[in-house]
């Protein structure tokens, strides 16, 4: 297979071949944190969180578009914008859907899976009424295309570099809000044992909310950022979520390391696999894999092993 | 300490330098004890002395780190929960579950020792000894009259009891109960002592309980349990004077 | 039950002299003087065979995906079938009869297809149907045109390896868009290596088989072929693996969502279309798919199709105003949707000619059947029921519009079972 | 005795029901309907066998299955195999390349038939196989999932995982499996036209017996004692492994169950459609076939064939009038029967239905004993939501 290709040429290619696993872990990241957020506080597997992604993305589109029309001297910035609003728009409807319907559902997780699935359908045909059947374009300023010549093979993509520096942001913003903000301490204590929480004065409704609101405010930020590799589409979500919910699970539930280690496993043996085999049979492979592992450790790969 | 008689066959149970951690913490740490046949030993312990786990640990609930569980010389660390309890262990839980949709009746009826394979739980019949078997146990738990109401309407103690009995069709040689009566009343109480002095002549009952009185009520013999060890055992005379046992209950 | 359109335009004049005049209008603007007759002919002797045919109408079905997956890619077809029934309709109809239609959604499910094929089969009874763009839906709607004798005029370029006495196949098959741009690449551009890239189904995948063959013949070398699941969205191993093998030809055939992604991440990876190193060819993007994948993303890459919106000349500056006017001026054209516009033409011409709705009758004629105001400039039907039709190379520019850089000569003959290519 | 004659008593209504779902399907139906749309409602009830399945394995065991497509597809393309190379005679396919073998196999060069298809040229060894191909996959995921304890969510999802799997490995395959466009072009079974409307119609009958085969088996395990071990360790799981019960055993053997039902439902829907796609057995198709389940009410198996019929004459109904808003009905559906009506159809028909019912009853058989069942009885009962009176055909 490198017959005839210098070392130098070989090394070339392990690093962008390197690179490739990394922008893939950030995507898996980004599509994932916000899932595992509300799946390990709250149980809720929400199917509709490739939606709420594309939601985001939409937002993004849309602010392009004000920012082409009205705002020109401004467009190089506005993708900051963008996903701010991505942001708190995914983070609002998410508030919404949380207390409209998931609150209903909580002690039914399956039952969760089934309703969710259904908000998915409204809302992908809701952006097809809107925004219309076709993927719509995201014009990008000018900084955000191109790569970044390391040598004469290694290009480093900057829209690649810009989607891990965002999810490396994300993942270390979620951890510190989970574990170093008083938002964070309420969300592990109601995990842990929620009429006890309650019995202290924690308005566990409120934290689910929040938590919810929150994943799904992730969602939109990784939405805004997949306009830049991916296609924005009413129903581009569906094409994560069976990797998302893979990750998710892969890493143990409750664990948002083992969310990120998963992340990073999957997209290493993915892409690694990718470079030999097809593309097809590498995404076989990889499920298969993942499968296989979690039926010998179906608590996932993080998951802490504790008395019940 | 009874260790110099580790190893004789008289036992219907033996555990053995059972040890158990999870991540390290050892919730039962290197215990041993023993159950002869028909005797009735309460646990009684702290919280988080590990009795629950103690209970786990036999009925295959939880799996041992290492340690061996012997009952009536079979190896049961090695055996899955149903194989443990078709060989002759019974246990409920602290919180009684029974299964709330069905009828007292079918409550029995399920847990009655016979088509417990999938094939056999097709071709199940309600004939005449099985009708009998569970119209037995019912009158021994004071359950006859509520023979044929769902046990949702029970109350706190007829569940109890209702699980108790479930284990009682099932002719187990060794039942176990985890806290038989909390939350009951007096007078439930007392019934419950009852019942147990009653299971006993055919049974060895091994007991997790807080109540002294109860226990006072009902044991042969008491095992205390301290950070899963042994820390204390004999009459319940002698645990109550073991100083420490006082310094454990009392210290701190 | 379904919508039962009825066209507007015409519909006022629906009297026999009415009929008449629009006849004439309609002998100065159409080709085949033939079908012209003085009068409009009975209907017992045009429609022996119990289709919707009254004497002042005629109805056909639209089948096309309105919902679901490939609802995207197929509201073209249905937009530029309307438009087509409506210019007939506005010019006089068919025989003399208005044109009804009947839509059904296929859902992008394939057992939709097959099934609203039945209905419109046997409870509309359609004269013709026109519709289907996969060939998933065109495989399921085969074994039922075929049991109950009714004509799908099928618009999308194909993989070939088809040829069903009920289907009248408007687009390519791959032969006709393969052959000729690897010629074009190899004369025109000196290509010498080839890196064939296609989402993992039948049509990319032997369209690459046929291509593969051709290069192999012209003592070529693909030092690449790789597919990527439907929907996949992340290209970056591949585009490591076109890098190190440096070919002078990506030969894509990447279809949908993944289209997006890969341009998306192919431009990322610092690849500039337009610098031709490599040279990228494409069977698969059209106008259509520009506008979801940005023409900045795509700028410089080679299409090869039959129909450009751009083309010039004259057939193709009417439609291209009339589709913008009927749909909306931000409207983009691909060349499925002309193919799609075809349709209806093509079916008329095919009727007029027989002089019956009888399908029999009109499979009879079909060979040699000719349209001469195709936008894509004059096409002729093959008697394997594909067109004879010029192959065109497009380069993407940044507008989303492509510019033609080249066109066959002669019209490429349809070949839907290649020898030596299988 | 009064425990013995209220059995009876609901027996004779429980076969009420039955047979007024018989007469539907077998009376009112093919008497109403054309020859085309009793093909769809026979298509229709294809997915009934595996909301039937669903019913089994996760209304009553608790085990959510949202890969029950891959089942019905194995059915199907197990079916569509046998059909396939019935279809491809060497003088039929004269012009390949390699006669003899399926038109889209020589399309990709294969010269020879695969190992695994050469079985499938016995049509007793296909009907063993429409069944044990899903059983068997079904056993081994059962065997790896349910003895290691996984549930709930996360069986959920690993079983979506494996539909999404086996599509890109059919759909990448083709010269194998026919690819994305799935094998299609099957016309005859063992010389018999299946095209025509007469065989088509008397497929649909077919298709019926099978299916009220499948639900006296399914009623069969849910009345015994089986059915109350189901139900017992949906609610009480721990309990059940405590009083002897190998958990494991019995959900491997209820999801083996409704990988068999949709087998059979898989290879039906290949007759009565005439071809077999990948898009059957994909995550979209999987879940839809959860709401057939959900709808009907997931406790009832009788209510699980309405609830198939109802959502695809609406699928159909919708798209053929306002294909637009298809989507956002169904997607309504999903959330209205999780949030509103967890019971389904089922249910709404004891609250509303069933205490008219009693009515007549007493008055009819004022004797008889009283309908103070408990609600436990009624549970494990069953009953018909729709009985007769809307046909689901009338659009």
């Amino acid at each position: 297979m490198f017959d005839g290709y210098t070392s130098s040429e070989l090394m070339s290619i392990f690093a962008m071949q390197g690179f490739a696993g990394l922008s893939l872990f950030s995507v898996f990241v980004l599509m994932a944190l916000g899932l595992a957020i509300i799946f390990g506080q709250m149980g809720v597997i929400n199917m509709a969180h490739g939606e709420f992604m594309i939601l985001g993305a939409y937002t993004t589109y849309l602010t392009s578009g004000f920012f082409q029309s009205y705002l020109p001297g401004l467009f190089g910035g506005y993708f900051f914008i963008a996903m701010v609003l991505a942001f708190f728009i995914c983070a609002a409807l998410g508030a919404l859907v949380e207390w409209l319907m998931i609150r209903h559902l909580y002690h039914r997780p399956l039952d969760t899976l089934l309703a969710t699935w259904g908000l998915s359908l409204i809302m992908q045909q809701a952006y097809r009424s809107i925004f219309g059947a076709r993927e719509v374009g995201v014009d990008l300023p000018e900084w955000m295309m191109g790569a970044i010549p390391v040598t004469d093979m290694v290009d480093l993509p900057i829209n690649g570099l810009f989607v891990m520096v965002i999810a490396l942001s994300v993942a270390v913003g979620v951890y510190l809000l989970m574990y170093r903000s008083g938002y964070g301490k309420k969300v592990r204590a109601v995990v842990q044992n929620r009429p006890m929480a309650e019995a202290v004065g924690i308005n566990s409704a409120g934290i689910d909310r929040a938590t919810f609101a929150l994943g799904c405010g992730i969602a939109g930020i990784a939405g805004a950022a997949f306009t830049m590799i991916g296609s924005t589409g009413p129903s581009s979500g569906q094409a994560y979520i069976v990797d998302t919910f893979l990750v998710v699970v892969f890493g143990g539930a409750q664990s948002l390391i083992g969310t990120i280690v998963s992340a990073f496993g999957i997209s290493q043996a993915q892409s690694t696999m990718e470079f030999f085999l097809s593309g097809s049979m590498a995404k076989v492979l990889t499920l298969l894999v993942v499968i296989g592992i979690l039926m010998i450790r179906p608590e996932g790969l993080m998951a802490l092993k504790v008395r019940r | 300490m009874s260790i110099a008689k580790s190893k004789s066959g008289d036992f219907l149970l033996a555990v053995e330098g059972l040890t158990v951690s999870f991540d390290g913490f050892k919730a039962v740490d290197d215990l041993s004890f023993y159950l002869d046949p028909k005797e009735i030993r309460v646990i009684i312990g702290p919280n988080g002395a590990g009795k629950t786990t103690v209970l786990d640990l036999i009925c295959g609930k939880t799996k041992a780190t290492s340690g061996s569980i012997k009952f009536a010389g079979k190896e049961l660390t090695k055996l899955k929960e149903h194989q443990i309890v078709h060989s002759g262990v019974g246990r409920k839980f602290q919180t009684p579950s029974v299964f709330e949709d069905l009828t007292v009746f079918e409550n029995l009826e399920v847990s009655y020792p016979q088509g417990h394979s999938v094939i056999g739980a097709l071709a199940f019949k309600r004939d005449a000894a099985v009708i009998e078997a569970v119209e037995d146990v019912a009158k021994t738990i004071f359950l006859t009259e509520a023979l044929h109401e769902p046990a949702a309407l029970l109350s706190h103690g007829q569940k109890q009891w209702l699980e108790i009995g479930m284990l009682l069709i099932q002719k187990p040689d060794l039942l176990m109960l985890d806290e038989p009566v909390a939350g009951m009343s007096v007078a439930e109480r007392k019934k419950t002592a009852e019942l147990l002095r009653v299971i006993t002549k055919d049974h060895t009952v091994l007991v997790i309980e807080h109540d002294m009185q109860f226990v006072g009520d009902i044991a042969d013999r008491v095992t205390v349990m301290h950070q899963g060890k042994v820390l204390s055992e004999g009459s319940i005379d002698h645990v109550k004077s073991d100083p420490k046992v006082i310094e454990v209950y009392l210290g701190h | 039950m379904g919508t039962t359109d009825t066209t507007a335009t015409g519909r006022s004049d629906g009297k026999r002299s009415g009929f008449r005049k629009s006849l004439m209008t309609l002998a100065a603007s159409v080709m085949l003087a033939s079908s012209v007759q003085a009068a409009t002919p009975s209907t017992a002797e045009v429609n022996t065979t119990e289709l919707a045919v009254t004497d002042d109408t005629v109805t056909v079905g639209i089948l096309h995906s309105i919902t679901g997956t490939m609802a995207i890619s197929e509201i073209g077809s249905v937009q530029a079938e309307k438009l087509a029934i409506d210019q007939i309709n506005a010019s006089g109809g068919v025989l003399g009869r208005q044109i009804e239609f009947v839509q059904e959604d296929g859902a992008s499910d394939w057992p939709t297809f097959a099934e609203k094929t039945r209905k419109l089969l046997r409870q509309d009874n359609v004269a013709a149907i026109f519709g289907a763009w996969t060939s998933a839906s065109r495989k399921a709607i085969l074994p039922v045109i075929e049991q109950f004798n009714g004509m799908l005029y099928y618009p999308t370029f194909y993989e070939g390896l088809e040829q069903s006495p009920n289907v009248v196949y408007t687009g390519q098959e791959a032969t006709q868009q393969i052959l000729a741009s690897i010629d074009w690449a190899v004369e025109t551009k000196g290509a010498k290596t080839f890196y064939l890239l296609g989402s993992d189904y039948i049509w990319p995948r032997t369209s690459n088989k046929i291509a593969r063959k051709h290069i192999d013949k012209l003592g070529l070398k693909v030092v690449g072929e790789e597919y990527y699941p439907l929907g996949h969205t992340q290209f970056n191993s591949v585009i490591n693996k076109i890098k190190l093998k440096k070919p002078d030809v990506i030969f894509a055939s990447v279809v949908g969502g993944s289209n997006v992604a890969f341009y998306k991440q192919m431009k990322a990876a610092g690849v500039d279309f337009t610098d031709e190193k490599p040279l990228l060819l494409t069977i698969s993007v059209t106008e259509d798919e520009i506008r979801g994948i940005g023409g900045e993303n795509v700028e410089g890459i080679y299409a090869s199709m039959k129909y450009f919106q751009s083309l010039d000349n004259p057939n193709n500056k009417e439609f291209v105003a009339a589709f913008k006017e009927a749909y909306g001026d931000d409207m983009v054209i691909g060349d499925v949707t002309q193919a799609a516009y075809l349709g209806p033409w093509l079916w008329k011409a095919a009727v007029e000619k027989a002089g019956s709705f009888d399908i029999d009758k009109i499979r009879e004629e079909f060979a040699g059947i000719e349209f001469d105001k195709a936008p894509e400039g004059y096409v002729r039907i093959h008697e394997n029921h594909h067109l004879w039709s010029k192959t065109r190379i497009g380069q993407a520019q940044i507008d989303g519009q492509y510019k033609v850089v080249h066109e066959t000569e002669e019209l490429m003959e349809p070949d839907p079972f290649p020898e030596g290519y299988q | 005795m009064k425990h013995s004659s209220l059995m009876k008593w609901f027996v004779s209504r429980e076969g009420l029901y039955y047979l007024a779902l018989a007469f539907l399907l077998v009376v009112i139906l093919p008497l109403t309907l054309d020859s085309f749309r009793l093909n769809m409602v026979g298509k229709y009830l294809t997915y009934a066998f595996v909301a039937i399945g669903l019913v089994m394995c996760w209304g009553k065991a608790g085990i959510l299955s949202l890969g029950q497509g891959v089942f019905f597809g194995l059915g199907g393309y197990c079916m569509a195999m046998f059909l396939k190379l019935e279809a491809s005679t060497p003088e039929a396919t004269a012009i390949q390349s390699t006669p003899g073998i399926p038109d889209f196999m020589d399309w990709n060069q294969l010269t020879e038939l695969p190992w695994f298809w050469e079985p499938f040229h016995s049509f007793s060894f296909t009907l063993l196989a429409v069944i044990g191909v899903p059983v068997l996959l079904a056993f081994v995921i059962g065997i790896a999932m349910f003895t290691r304890r996984v549930g709930g969510v996360y069986f959920a999802i690993i079983t979506q995982a494996i539909a999404a799997v086996l599509t890109i490995l059919i759909i990448g395959q083709q010269g194998y499996t026919g690819g994305v466009n799935g094998i299609t072009d099957l016309q005859t079974l063992m010389g018999w036209d299946i095209r025509t409307d007469e065989a088509r119609n008397i497929l649909y009958f077919i298709c019926v017996a099978m299916l009220f085969l499948c639900l006296f088996a399914a009623r069969l395990v849910q009345n015994r004692k089986l059915g109350r071990i189901l139900v017992a360790m949906n609610a009480q799981e721990m309990r059940v492994r405590f009083s002897g019960y190998d958990v494991a055993a019995f959900k491997i053997f209820v999801f083996c169950l409704a990988a068999a039902f949709a087998g059979i439902g898989g290879a039906l829907f290949t007759l009565l459609v005439g071809f077999m796609s990948p898009s059957f057995i994909g995550i979209v198709a999987s879940i839809e076939m959860v709401i057939f389940c959900a709808l009907g009410g997931r406790l009832s198996i009788l209510g699980a064939v309405y609830g198939a019929l109802l959502v695809n004459a609406a699928k159909s109904g919708f798209s053929e009038s306002f294909p637009e808003l298809w989507p956002f009905a169904m997607g309504a559906l999903f959330i209205g029967v999780v949030l509103a009506f967890p019971d389904g159809l089922a249910g709404l028909y004891k609250s509303y239905v069933m205490p008219l019912e009693d009515k007549v009853f007493k008055r009819n058989k004022s004797k008889s004993a009283p309908v103070g069942a408990t609600p436990a009885a009624k549970k494990a009962d069953d009953y018909s939501p729709m009985a007769n009176t809307c046909s689901p055909e009338k659009s």
